[in-house]
C-alpha cells in the first residue's frame, strides 16, 4: 500500500501549482466568465506546450503514456483556481472514448492537435430525459454512402460550443435504454446538418445544444459496441469531478479558516467562537474524506469495470455530499459577503454545484453501486 | 384545538383569491406563474394597486391606513400572496420603517411619511450594517455630528442597503454619541437619497441579480427633525422593529411554491425513460421535504393562533425564522437535484429549460442569503440560548 | 383556528401532571423494570378511577364522550415521566377496535372493566415478517361450532403479557397483503391454544409473542371487513406516539439544558460552551417542531380516513427524526453520565427509540404519505 | 500510489485469517458469529492464547515481546481481529499502561510489569476521570501526599474505571502537588488494587452490561517505587498516551462487520412478503453507510501508508477518531432500523430474534459512548480547531 506520490507527479504537481499561481490565478476564470467561449485558447495551447494533454496517451499518437491518475493530479490542481480550459472535456472524455474506438489514423487525426493544444473536442452523449443515462439515447445514425448522417438532439454538451469535434452517441440499432447498438461517431465543428446553440452553465462556463439535421459524421470504431466505452469515460468523468471537487474543497476550507481568523465582530475574531469552529472543523473532516475517495477514485480509473464503476460511484456520492457541505458551510462562515458576486466564494460555490450534477448526482450512484452483485456478495 | 378557518375567514381567503386572480396584471401573472424574476417597477405597480385597494399594510393601524385585519385575516392575505407568486412588496417602507414611526415617530414625521409609503410613493432602503458591523450591529461608525444649525452631519458607509439604488429614502442607524458604550450612542436617522454626498453602488449576489448596494455618505446634511425617537435612544427603535411580525417570517408560502414546483419537476422530468416522481430516493426526498415544511407550518399556526388571541409570541415563534431559512435554503436544493444536469442553466434563452425551471439556480444561489440577514442563525441560536434555554454566558 | 385547550382540557392536562408528580414519578418506571408485568395494578385502577381510560368512548359503554385529542392530552403528560401502565394498548388500540367492531355486548364486557381500570387489553396484529403492515397477516381463523378457532404467530404484541383480553387480527379468508378477509377476534387470557410467552423490550416494558394452536376466539364484528379499523388504530398508535414522544423531547430538552447549567468544567458551567448552546438550542427547535405536529396528529384523528392517514404519517415521520434527534444529542451534551444506566436520561432515549420504531417507522411513513393521490395533486 | 498489499502482506493476512480460524476456540467462535457478548474470562482466554502465539502485543518493541510487525501488518492484523470478531482484549494494559511503561518506565518497572501484562496474568483498568474531572481532566483532586517512609497515600474517587471490577492493577493520574498550576502537580501511578482502602461499585451502562465503574480510595498506601516517569510529570505521560495508535481507532473493521450484519438482516427480513434490501429506501441507506465507511477506511489507509513510511501522523488521521465514532453510531441506528420493531427485543430467550440480532440493541445504547470517551469529539473538535486549522483562543 503507497499514496506517496512518484517523484515524476510530485513535478507534475507542482508544475500545475506554478501554473495556476503564475497563469491563471481565480481572477482568470471570473473574466473569462464574460467571454463567449468561456476559456482562452493562449492558455490552451500553454497546456498543451507542459504536455498535460499528452498524459494518458500512447506514444504511437504522440501521447506520453501515463496513467489517468497523473491527469487528475493535475485535476485536482486546477480546481483551486477553477481553470476553466476544456481539459477534462477534451482529454478524459472526448480523447479517451476516440482513443478505444478509433483508428490509428483517426486517433492520430484527432487526438494529435487536442494534444499539442491546438484544438478541443467535446463529448456529447446526453439528451434530454436521459439524465445520466448514457444509454438513453435516441440521436439514431444512418449510413450515407462511405459516411454517416446524424439525426437527434445532444444536451448541455460541456464544451460543444468551442470544439472543433464533437464525439456524438447514435442509435445505429436499437432502442433507448438498450445497451446494444450504441455507435460513437465522430463530427467536425461546423459540418453539415449541425446546429449549435451555445447555452450558459451556473460556474460561468458554457455548453451547448447541438442539433443534428442529417450531420455529417464519421464512425469511430465498429458500429453498437460503444456501451462499455461511454461508462468508461463517465468514470473517468466522475472521478475528474472527485479530483478538482477535492481541490476546491482544500481552497474554500483554507479560505473560510483565514475568514475566520481575520475577521472581527464583537471586538474578537470571530473563528475565537467555538460553535464557529466546530463548524470549521466538521468543513475540514469532510475535505480530509473526500480527498481520501478521490484517491481511491483515482486508483481504480484502471481497475476492471464492474470494480471501477463500483468504487467510483462510492467516491462520487461522498464528494457531492462532502463538496456540497464544505461550500455551504463556507458560506454560511462568511456570512453576507460570500454571498455577493464580488467574493470568490461564490464561484467555488457553483463549481461544485455543477460537479455534483455532472457525471451522476449522488442519488444516481447510491442507486448504480447499490444495484450492483458486490453490494450483497457477503 | 381546531385547525380549520372559520366561516368568516374562509370566505375571505375567497375575497382574497378572487381579488389577487382579477388585479394582478397580464404580464406580471406569465412571471408569478414561472416564479421569474420581477423587475423594481413590477414590484411598485403591483405596490400601488394593492395600496389602492386598501391591502398594502395590512399590519398598520386603521388610522392610518391598515385594513384592520385579525392576526389570521394577515396570516391568510399573506400565504396568498405568496403562494400566487405575486411580487414580494420592499419591506423597508411597510414592514420596518413605517411600524417604526407608527410606533415612535412625532405627529408631524406620521403625516410626512406614511401617506407617501403606503401609497409606494416614496421607495424606502434599510441602512444598518456596515463593513465591520454586520452580526455585531452595536459596533458601527457611521457619525452624525450635530451642525449647530438644526442638521446632522452624517460621514460613514452603509453595506447590504438592499435596492438603494432604488430608493428615495433611508432609514440609518448612526452614532450620535462617540463617547458612550456601544447600543448608547446610535440614533435612528432618516435621510433623504437626494441628498447631496450620497453614492450608491450596487452589486450583484450570487445569484446574479443586483439586490445589494453599497451606500456611502460624505458629509451629508440632514436636519434633525428626520430623528426618530430620543437622541442617542436609536437601539430601542432597532430592537422594537425584531418583534414585528415574527409570524410571517417563517416562508412557509414560498416554501410551499418550490415544493409543488418540485413535484412539478419531479412529474414532467423523466430518467431512462421514467417520471422521476416514481424514483423512489427522489419521492423519498420530497417526502422529507414535505414533512419539515409541515412541522414549520404547523408551528407558524401555534404562533399566529397565539397572536389572534393576544399572547405575546411563544418561544415557538423564535424557531420559525431559523427553520424557515433552512428549509426554503434546502427546498431550493431538492429542486436543482430534481432537475438534474438542466439545472445549471444560468440566464439562457428561452426553451433550454422549461420556463419554470429558467430561476431556479439563480435563487437557489441568492437563498443563501436567507441564513444570514435580518440577524444570521448563528445570532439567533445565540439569543434563544440566553433568552429562552437561560444558559449562561460566559 | 384555535390552539388553546378548553377549561376542561386545562384540567384534565393538571390532573395528569399531579399524577406524574405525586404517583408516577420517573423512579417508578425505573423500578418497574425489574417487575415480570411491567406496570402497577393499583395505578392503573387509580386511572381508571381518574377517568381516563373513559374519555374516548360513548357513555352507552361507560365512557365519557370525549375525543381523542383528551386523550392524547394525557398521554404527553405520561410521557414525561414514562408512565409504564397499558393506556395507549388498551384504550387506543385494542379498545377503539373493540368499539368500532364490537356488539353493544362484547362492548360492554370487554369495555367496561377495561375503563375501570379492572382489566387491560392488547392489540395483537402483527406478525413475523409484517413489520408495520397490518394486512401481512397468516393467522387463520376457523368457524369452530358457534365459536371461531384462530392458529398462527401474533409478535411483539405490546401488553400481551398482562392482558385480560387480546383482540387478534386473522384472516377468515384472503392471502397475506389482502385487505379483504382481515377479522378481528376476541380471545381471553388463558383460553385455550392460547401460548404467551412474554419478551422484554428495551424500554423496560414487556411484550408477547403469542403462539395460537386452535386458540378459543369470538368473533368481533363482521368477517372479512377489519382492515379499515386497523389502519384506523394504528394511526391512533402513531398519533399516541407523537403525543408521548413529545412529552419525552421536552422532559429531555429541559433535563439537558439544566445539566449545562450547572455542569462544571474548565472552571465554568460547560452551557457557556457556545458549540454546546447551538446544539441544545437545535435540540429546542426539534421538540417545538415535534410538538406542533404531534398537534396536528391529534387534530387529524378524526379526520376521514384518507386525510388522518396522511397527516398522521407526516407527523410521525417529524416525530422519529426529531425525537431521536433530541435524546441523541441530549445524551452527547450529557457526556459519559448519560450513558449509564443510573441516569434517568436513558431511560428516555430507550423509550423514544421504541416510539420510532412502532406504529411504522419514518421510512414507512414517509412511503406511505407519499404513495397518496394527495402528494402529487399539484 | 496503490491500494493493494505487497505479496508478503497478502500472505501475511493469509496466515492471520487462518491462525484465528483454528485458534479461535468453538464456543467463543459461536458468540463471535452472533457479535455475542463476551464474558471477562472469554476475552483472557483469547487474550493468552495471542500471548502463546506471540502476537499479543503487536505495538510493542521485540526486545519486550512484541512481533517486529511494520505498520500494514499491524493493520492488516487488527482488522482481521475486528472482522472475525474475536474478544476485544482489554486495551488498558497492552495499549495503554505498557507502553507508558516501555517509555517512561524504571527497567525495575518493566521487568515487574510487562511480562504479566503480555501473559495476560494481571489484568488492568485506567484510572483518570473523576466525577468533577471528565473532559476537563486537568482538575482531578485525588490526592497522593508523601507519608515520608517511602509511600504515597492515596485518597480521592475516580470513575468511568472500566471493567475495575476485573483488574489486579490501575494506573491513576494523582495530584501530588497541589499548590502549582493544574496540570503541572499531576503524576502517573501503578496501584495494586488489592491494597487495603479500595473500594470497587460496578454500574450498569444503557447496554444493560457492566462496564463501568467507580472506585474510591481511602488511604490507600502506595509504594514510591510505582511511580512512573517524574514526580509531577504525569501530564506529559497522559499525553504521551493520545499520541500511541491513532490509525488504528477509526473502528474501520468493527463497522465494517456491522455493515455486513445489517445488510444480512437486510436481506432476511422482510416486509410485506418482500426482501427489506429491495425497499430503496433501505437500500439508499445502507448505500449511504457503506460510502461513509469506505471514505474513513481510505482515510485510515492513507494515514497507515504514511506511518509505514515512517511519517508523524498528518492531519487526515485526526479526523478518524471523530467520524469513525460517529459512523459506528449511525451503523447501529441503522440496524436498529432494518430490524424494525424486533429492533426492541432486550435480553431475552433465543428466538425471539434470530440469533445475530439479540445483541445489536444492547451495543446501540452502550456504542452511544463512543463519541463521548478517549476525550469527547467535542474536545477533538477543539483541538482540532486549535491544532490544525490554527483558530485562535479567546
Amino acid at each position: 500500500m503507497d499514496f506517496e506520490l512518484s517523484n515524476d507527479q510530485k513535478m507534475l504537481v507542482e508544475t500545475a501549482q506554478t501554473f495556476v499561481k503564475k497563469e491563471s490565478p481565480i481572477g482568470r476564470a471570473r473574466k473569462l466568465r464574460e467571454d463567449e467561449t468561456g476559456w482562452d485558447r493562449a492558455a490552451w495551447k500553454k497546456m498543451g506546450d507542459l504536455g498535460w494533454m499528452s498524459l494518458p496517451f500512447p506514444e504511437s499518437v504522440g501521447g506520453f503514456g501515463g496513467t489517468f491518475a497523473e491527469v487528475l493530479l493535475i485535476v485536482d490542481q486546477l480546481g483551486t483556481a477553477l481553470v476553466p480550459e476544456p481539459f477534462v472535456e477534451s482529454v478524459l472524455l472526448a480523447g479517451i472514448a476516440i482513443l478505444r474506438t478509433g483508428t490509428a489514423e483517426q486517433q492520430e487525426r484527432l487526438l494529435g492537435p487536442m494534444i499539442a493544444g491546438d484544438t478541443s473536442l467535446a463529448l456529447a452523449a446526453l439528451e434530454r430525459g436521459s439524465r445520466y443515462d448514457v444509454t438513453c439515447v435516441d440521436t439514431r445514425a444512418e449510413q450515407r454512402g462511405a459516411g454517416w448522417a446524424l439525426t437527434g438532439e445532444k444536451y448541455f454538451v460541456l464544451n460543444g460550443h468551442a470544439a472543433d469535434h464533437l464525439v456524438v452517441s447514435a442509435r445505429t440499432s436499437g432502442e433507448p435504454g438498450e445497451r446494444a447498438g450504441l455507435s460513437l461517431f465522430a463530427v467536425a465543428k461546423g459540418a453539415s446538418g449541425v446546429h449549435t446553440q451555445r447555452v450558459q452553465t451556473m460556474d460561468g462556463r458554457h455548453a451547448a445544444i447541438v442539433k443534428l439535421d442529417g450531420a455529417t459524421a464519421e464512425l469511430l470504431g465498429s458500429a453498437g459496441t460503444a456501451a462499455d466505452v461511454l461508462d468508461e469515460v463517465m468514470d473517468l468523468g466522475a472521478a475528474a469531478a472527485c479530483a478538482e471537487g477535492a481541490g476546491i474543497m482544500r481552497t474554500v476550507l483554507w479560505m473560510t479558516v483565514e475568514y475566520l481568523r481575520t475577521r472581527e465582530q464583537f471586538g474578537v475574531k470571530i473563528g475565537t467562537f467555538q460553535a464557529l469552529q466546530h463548524r470549521a472543523v466538521d468543513m475540514f473532516i469532510e475535505t480530509e474524506l473526500a480527498k481520501s475517495t478521490s484517491i481511491l477514485a483515482s486508483i481504480k480509473t484502471t481497475a476492471p469495470a464492474d470494480e471501477r464503476a463500483y468504487e467510483i460511484s462510492k467516491a462520487k456520492a461522498q464528494l457531492t455530499a462532502s463538496g456540497h457541505f464544505v461550500v455551504r458551510e463556507g458560506t454560511q462562515l462568511h456570512g453576507g459577503i460570500g454571498v455577493t458576486d464580488e467574493h470568490d466564494l461564490g464561484l467555488y460555490f457553483k463549481r461544485m454545484q455543477a460537479l455534483g450534477a455532472l457525471f451522476g448526482d449522488e442519488d444516481f450512484h447510491l442507486q448504480r453501486f447499490s444495484s450492483m452483485p458486490q453490494f450483497t456478495a457477503l | 384545538m381546531d385547525m380549520s378557518f372559520s366561516p368568516e375567514h374562509l370566505a375571505f381567503r375567497e375575497e382574497v383569491r378572487a381579488w389577487i386572480a382579477q388585479a394582478l396584471p397580464e404580464d406580471l401573472a406569465t412571471i408569478a406563474k414561472v416564479d421569474g424574476h420581477f423587475e423594481h417597477t413590477d414590484v411598485m405597480r403591483w405596490h400601488k394597486l394593492l395600496a389602492a385597494k386598501g391591502w398594502v399594510a395590512p399590519q398598520w393601524p386603521q388610522a392610518v391606513g391598515g385594513p384592520g385585519w385579525d392576526a389570521t385575516q394577515r396570516f391568510i392575505f399573506s400565504q396568498e400572496l405568496e403562494l400566487s407568486g405575486t411580487p414580494m412588496l420592499s419591506p423597508f417602507g411597510l414592514m420596518m420603517v413605517g411600524p417604526l414611526i407608527i410606533q415612535f415617530g412625532s405627529p408631524a414625521q406620521k403625516a410626512r411619511f406614511l401617506p407617501k409609503i403606503f401609497a409606494g410613493e416614496e421607495v424606502w432602503c434599510q441602512g444598518y450594517s456596515e463593513p465591520n458591523a454586520g452580526s455585531d450591529l452595536a459596533s458601527l461608525q457611521m457619525r452624525a455630528d450635530d451642525d449647530g444649525q438644526g442638521n446632522f452631519v452624517v460621514n460613514g458607509q452603509k453595506t447590504w442597503t438592499t435596492y438603494a439604488q432604488y430608493a428615495d429614502w433611508i432609514f440609518t442607524l448612526v452614532r450620535t454619541d462617540t463617547t458612550s458604550k456601544k447600543q448608547q450612542g446610535i440614533s435612528f436617522l432618516l435621510i433623504d437619497m437626494k441628498t447631496p454626498g450620497i453614492e450608491v453602488r450596487p452589486f450583484l449576489t450570487t445569484g446574479g441579480t443586483p439586490a445589494f448596494c453599497e451606500t456611502w455618505f460624505e458629509n451629508v446634511v440632514v436636519p434633525k427633525e428626520n430623528l426618530v425617537g430620543p437622541l442617542h435612544g436609536g437601539w430601542t427603535l432597532a430592537k422594537a422593529l425584531l418583534g414585528h411580525e415574527r409570524t410571517l417570517i417563517a416562508a412557509v408560502g414560498q416554501s410551499s411554491r418550490v415544493l409543488r414546483r418540485v413535484k412539478k419537476i419531479a412529474l414532467e422530468t423523466t430518467a431512462s425513460g421514467k417520471r422521476l416522481l416514481d424514483d423512489p430516493a427522489i419521492r423519498l426526498r420530497i417526502a422529507k421535504m414535505e414533512v419539515k415544511l409541515r412541522s414549520i407550518e404547523m408551528a407558524n399556526f401555534r404562533a399566529l393562533a397565539g397572536a389572534q388571541l393576544g399572547h405575546a409570541p411563544g418561544p415557538e415563534s423564535s424557531i420559525l425564522k431559523i427553520r424557515g431559512s433552512e428549509v426554503i435554503q434546502q427546498m431550493f436544493e431538492l429542486a436543482m437535484d430534481v432537475m438534474g444536469p438542466a439545472s445549471l442553466t444560468w440566464f439562457n434563452e428561452p426553451g433550454v429549460v422549461p420556463a419554470d425551471q429558467e430561476f431556479v439556480g439563480s435563487t437557489f444561489n441568492y437563498i443563501r442569503a436567507s441564513t444570514i440577514y435580518g440577524g444570521s442563525n448563528e445570532i439567533q441560536r445565540n439569543v434563544i440560548a440566553k433568552m429562552i434555554l437561560g444558559l449562561p454566558s460566559k
